[in-house]
């Protein structure tokens, strides 16, 4: 059964994010802090394309039913990557190894790809193994023998973060890698050339689709946390005094 | 027609998420179970739609091998050993001893070196990516050094203090990391459904 | 135990792994597609078994609602009709909505709730020193975290304001600090995996007991 | 200055030194096991001085509870635990709990002990290797319960077929009474020990177990219900340093502590060689 906090923050946090979302629709305008990673998508896109190599894509060696709370923030993500990809005539390789996951992929390239008038055969969505060491060992030989001139890992959680990375470092890509959770944001951020950290993984989407209705909803990721250091000053004011706020 | 392709598939999408949490907050206990057994049946579903991965991939090695590609001859062992290992494993069942050959030593052996590359490459990644360039990068290095004498069994020999400042590093920078970027993963997931239940957003990215 | 065939077999593939990590040669390339091939087989040989057991045996029990979950993971498979793909559309809205709502609920007593209790009845200022500079430590790294994260300029927290800018790079340090903490101490963990693999190769060929 | 920094100047492709280096620094550790300076955690010790204060003639149930996979990380600690238990003259009973490839551990483990295969003295006297039996926690119950559950639950017969009476090691072991220690190697944190040996009984109990149990483990140890305990390779190698005999774990916990020297070593020139770059990039300013 849920808490009484539980009910006071849920309640609280959706309907922050419904009323941000309703206002800037209204306002017709949302000021957003610019997040840099954001800005490395279309470089890494436009170096690749320079260099006549492909750009490579991948949520990681993470299955689309069990994770969605960490590949759902990257779909608006591929969006961009595969509507850069198309605008610049880019050859963009998505890798999977879940049905699921192979599936959403090129559902997104698609619909992008009829956009900007790119035919259905220049898409290259690839479903490589079965397991997820499968799949680390294929995305290896990808970067290995096609040496793409991007590599974009978004939402990984898995230790293949780290052989990817580097390995992909090693051959000089440009990369951009996010994630929602801990796991391998440190070794992220210490490879890579730009990392979407936690929060910033999770809005980036809507900063790609820069619509009001989805800016809106970072609203109430702000006014959230101005309630919880609200909380947290009242909390160490009272603890000071031996009072606690009962918070299990 | 677009009504059936692209808006229903979003009444879903959002109907799922609401049914999914309010069955938890309200506490509707038919409501909840209904939620497992569909859950349960996503493996199926799973299951059932491994064909769309196994003819893409099996495809593309079959276009190498008649193009003669590069390797094409290790496309056709590729072929081979799926074959005979989904044979054996589907008609002659998991015990089957070849089966459990291959099983115990080419899949674990070769499984744990591919976690095991680990090993080699975040030493290259420690060599290439730690520089004293401004002080964030300083301190990233500073307490990455720290952690990793505290870990290493000859760190206390060497350095004794190295124990109770591994200690306070691993108990307060590291809890604090994690409360922040906890939060953050929350409201981002909360946003998240909010966008998808009133269709501010799309799970197949339509450009429109 | 040195020099068993299977071991010695093991150990060859187990080499060929670790030589990409140098250049990609044929030996590796090899060990990737067998390696690829079998798993493959695996999964599918599992996922024969959940068919059968999961998806077709409950429909001849009586359980007929397992046939709703048979067509719609059969519906992914319309990914290879230029006009029908859109079907699969259904089945990926049920698998991210169900995956997401399940974790999204429960992420507010895990994650916020949790993280904000652990520290909200933390005194700051204590009779010791350690105690006192501990405390400050995590009160004020996960505000000035919390700070870092603001995105909406027009929201509550205006940004320009000093005090405001102050607790941004507060937090901005402590997340280079927890990166770095994170980091040197999931080290030891992968250089063990790595350390097995070696020593495994070595016992197999008779250099070490 | 500068021709030290290119003696230490690593080429163009630096991963691939690095991760040679990596590689031929673990060898080495393990072709020959250097004694490197150990700090002796309370629990090691708490495990050490449990096994050296039991007074002779007792009986002590040795358990091994892991398989190939954890070697690395307890092979060691199995091993140590054998070669301090050769120094005692008390009745061990081996036992393969909970994993069927505990068998393959023991036969293991007592051919790479000090003084080989019969180290610990006339087998069926000194020691015996009881067999496996499946059910986790309801084969431990059914061995511990009176009158004879020793006898009973191992179908009266050893690991290798041989019948209990021609065992006279198994004449006075019957139940829970007759059992004076419990050591297990490996086992997955200490709950199931605690719930059928421990509370039941009050026997006293050691264990081995990997890093990943260790939180669990730590918990009963504060608590009392384990009475000492070895973490993972680390541990292995600190027992081994208490019994004076260097085994696998002294050279994996080398090839740990080399490895982190290493890695902190990469750091210090790869700053160095950007330092160096950017007072050159600065004309020397």
């Amino acid at each position: 059964m849920p808490t009484l906090w539980e009910y006071i923050f849920g309640a609280l946090f959706f309907s922050f994010c419904i009323i941000g979302m309703y206002r800037a629709e209204k306002r017709g305008e949302q000021k957003m802090k610019t997040i840099p990673a954001c800005n490395g998508i279309p470089e890494g896109i436009q170096r690749s394309v320079e260099m006549g190599r492909p750009v490579l894509f991948e949520f990681g060696s993470i299955a689309l039913n069990l994770y969605s709370q960490y590949i759902g923030p990257a779909l608006g993500i591929l969006n961009e990557v595969a509507k850069e990809s198309a605008r610049l005539g880019a050859h963009l390789i998505t890798i999977s190894f879940d049905p699921p996951s192979t599936a959403i992929m090129e559902e997104i390239v698609k619909n992008n790809y009829i956009l900007y008038g790119r035919t259905m055969e220049e898409m290259d969505n690839r479903y490589v193994a079965g397991t997820d060491r499968g799949f680390t060992v294929a995305t290896l030989a990808i970067l290995e023998r096609e040496k793409p001139g991007a590599h974009f890992l978004m939402g990984t959680t898995s230790y293949d973060a780290v052989i990817v990375c580097q390995a992909a470092a090693d051959i000089g890509a440009f990369q951009v890698a996010g994630a929602i959770q801990t796991f391998q944001l440190p070794v992220m951020s210490v490879i890579c050339d730009y990392v979407l950290i936690g929060e910033e993984f999770a809005v980036a989407g809507s900063v790609f689709s820069n619509k009001l209705g989805q800016l809106g909803t970072i609203v109430g990721h702000d006014w959230a946390k101005a309630v919880l250091v609200g909380l947290l000053i009242l909390g160490a004011i009272l603890a000071q005094f031996g009072l606690k706020i009962v918070m299990s | 027609m677009s009504f059936v392709r692209s808006f229903i598939p979003k009444i879903v999408l959002s109907a799922i998420i609401v049914i999914t949490i309010l069955s938890y907050f309200l506490g509707i206990v038919p409501l909840s179970n209904g939620v497992s057994i569909v859950n349960q049946y996503v493996i199926i579903m799973i299951a059932f739609s491994l064909p769309l991965g196994v003819i893409n991939l099996v495809g593309r090695n079959i276009k190498n091998i008649q193009n003669k590609r590069q390797d094409w001859l290790l496309d056709i062992a590729m072929l081979v050993s799926l074959t005979v290992m989904t044979v054996l494993g589907i008609f002659f069942g998991v015990t089957n001893t070849i089966y459990l050959w291959l099983y115990n030593n080419v899949n674990i052996p070769v499984g744990a070196m591919v976690m095991a590359l680990t090993g080699l490459y975040i030493a290259s990644a420690a060599y290439r990516s730690f520089r004293v360039r401004n002080l964030e990068g300083s301190l990233l290095l500073v307490s990455a050094i720290i952690i990793m004498l505290w870990n290493a069994p000859i760190g206390a020999a060497l350095f004794p203090p190295i124990l109770p400042i591994g200690n306070w590093f691993n108990n307060y920078p590291l809890t604090t990391g994690n409360r922040v970027i906890f939060i953050g993963f929350a409201l981002g997931v909360i946003s998240l459904c909010v966008r998808y239940i009133f269709f501010r957003e799309n799970i197949t990215g339509e450009s429109t | 135990m040195a020099w068993e065939v299977n071991n010695v077999i093991a150990a060859i593939l187990v080499i060929g792994v670790i030589s990409i990590a140098f250049k990609d040669n044929i030996f590796f390339k090899f060990v990737e597609r067998i390696f690829i091939g079998i798993t493959l087989g695996i999964t599918l040989t599992a996922a024969y078994g959940v068919i059968v057991n999961n998806g077709i045996i409950p429909i001849l029990q009586g359980n007929y609602l397992v046939i709703v979950a048979d067509i719609m993971g059969l519906l992914l498979l319309s990914r290879f009709s230029k006009s029908y793909s859109w079907l699969s559309r259904y089945t990926l809205a049920l698998i991210v909505g169900m995956s997401l709502a399940i974790f999204t609920r429960t992420a507010i007593s895990a994650l916020i709730i949790g993280s904000i209790a652990a520290v909200v009845n933390t005194p700051l200022i204590t009779n010791n020193l350690l105690g006192t500079v501990s405390n400050l430590y995590a009160w004020v790294g996960l505000v000035a975290g919390l700070v870092y994260f603001v995105f909406t300029t027009g929201g509550i927290p205006k940004q320009g304001k000093p005090i405001f800018n102050i607790f941004s790079r507060i937090g901005r340090y402590t997340i280079m600090i927890y990166f770095g903490v994170y980091f040197g101490s999931t080290v030891l963990g992968r250089e063990t995996v790595l350390l097995e693999r070696i020593s495994f190769v070595l016992r197999t060929f008779g250099i070490i007991p | 200055m500068s021709d030290v920094i290119k003696f230490i100047r690593i080429p163009k492709n630096q991963s691939k030194v690095i991760y040679a280096l990596i590689i031929i620094v673990m060898i080495f550790s393990y072709t020959n096991p250097i004694l490197l300076p150990l700090n002796v955690d309370l629990e090691t010790q708490a495990y050490y001085n449990t096994i050296v204060d039991l007074p002779a003639g007792k009986t002590i149930l040795l358990a091994f509870a892991f398989d190939s996979g954890q070697w690395g990380a307890l092979g060691g600690a199995a091993i140590a635990t054998l070669n301090l238990l050769q120094t005692k003259n008390d009745k061990i009973l081996i036992s393969p709990f909970s994993s069927v490839e505990g068998g393959l551990m023991i036969q293991r483990c007592l051919g790479l002990q000090k003084g080989g295969y019969n180290a610990l003295g006339k087998y069926g006297v000194d020691w015996v290797i009881l067999p496996y039996g499946p059910g986790d926690e309801t084969f431990y119950a059914a061995m511990m319960q009176e009158p004879n559950g020793m006898h009973t639950a191992q179908g009266n017969k050893d690991y290798f077929g041989t019948n209990m009476e021609n065992l006279p090691i198994m004449d006075n072991v019957h139940s829970h009474k007759d059992i004076d220690l419990l050591i297990c190697i490996g086992g997955a944190g200490a709950g199931h020990q605690v719930r059928q040996f421990g509370v039941p009984y009050g026997i006293p109990i050691l264990v081995a177990d990997i890093a990943v149990d260790w939180a669990e483990l730590k918990m009963f140890i504060d608590n009392g219900a384990v009475k000492g305990g070895i973490k993972d390779a680390v541990g292995s190698a600190e027992l081994e340093k208490l019994i004076g005999i260097p085994g696998i774990a002294t050279s994996t916990v080398a090839g740990l502590s080399l490895n982190h020297l290493l890695i902190i070593g990469f750091i210090v020139v790869g700053n160095i060689q950007y330092l160096y770059g950017r007072y050159k990039k600065r004309g020397g300013k």
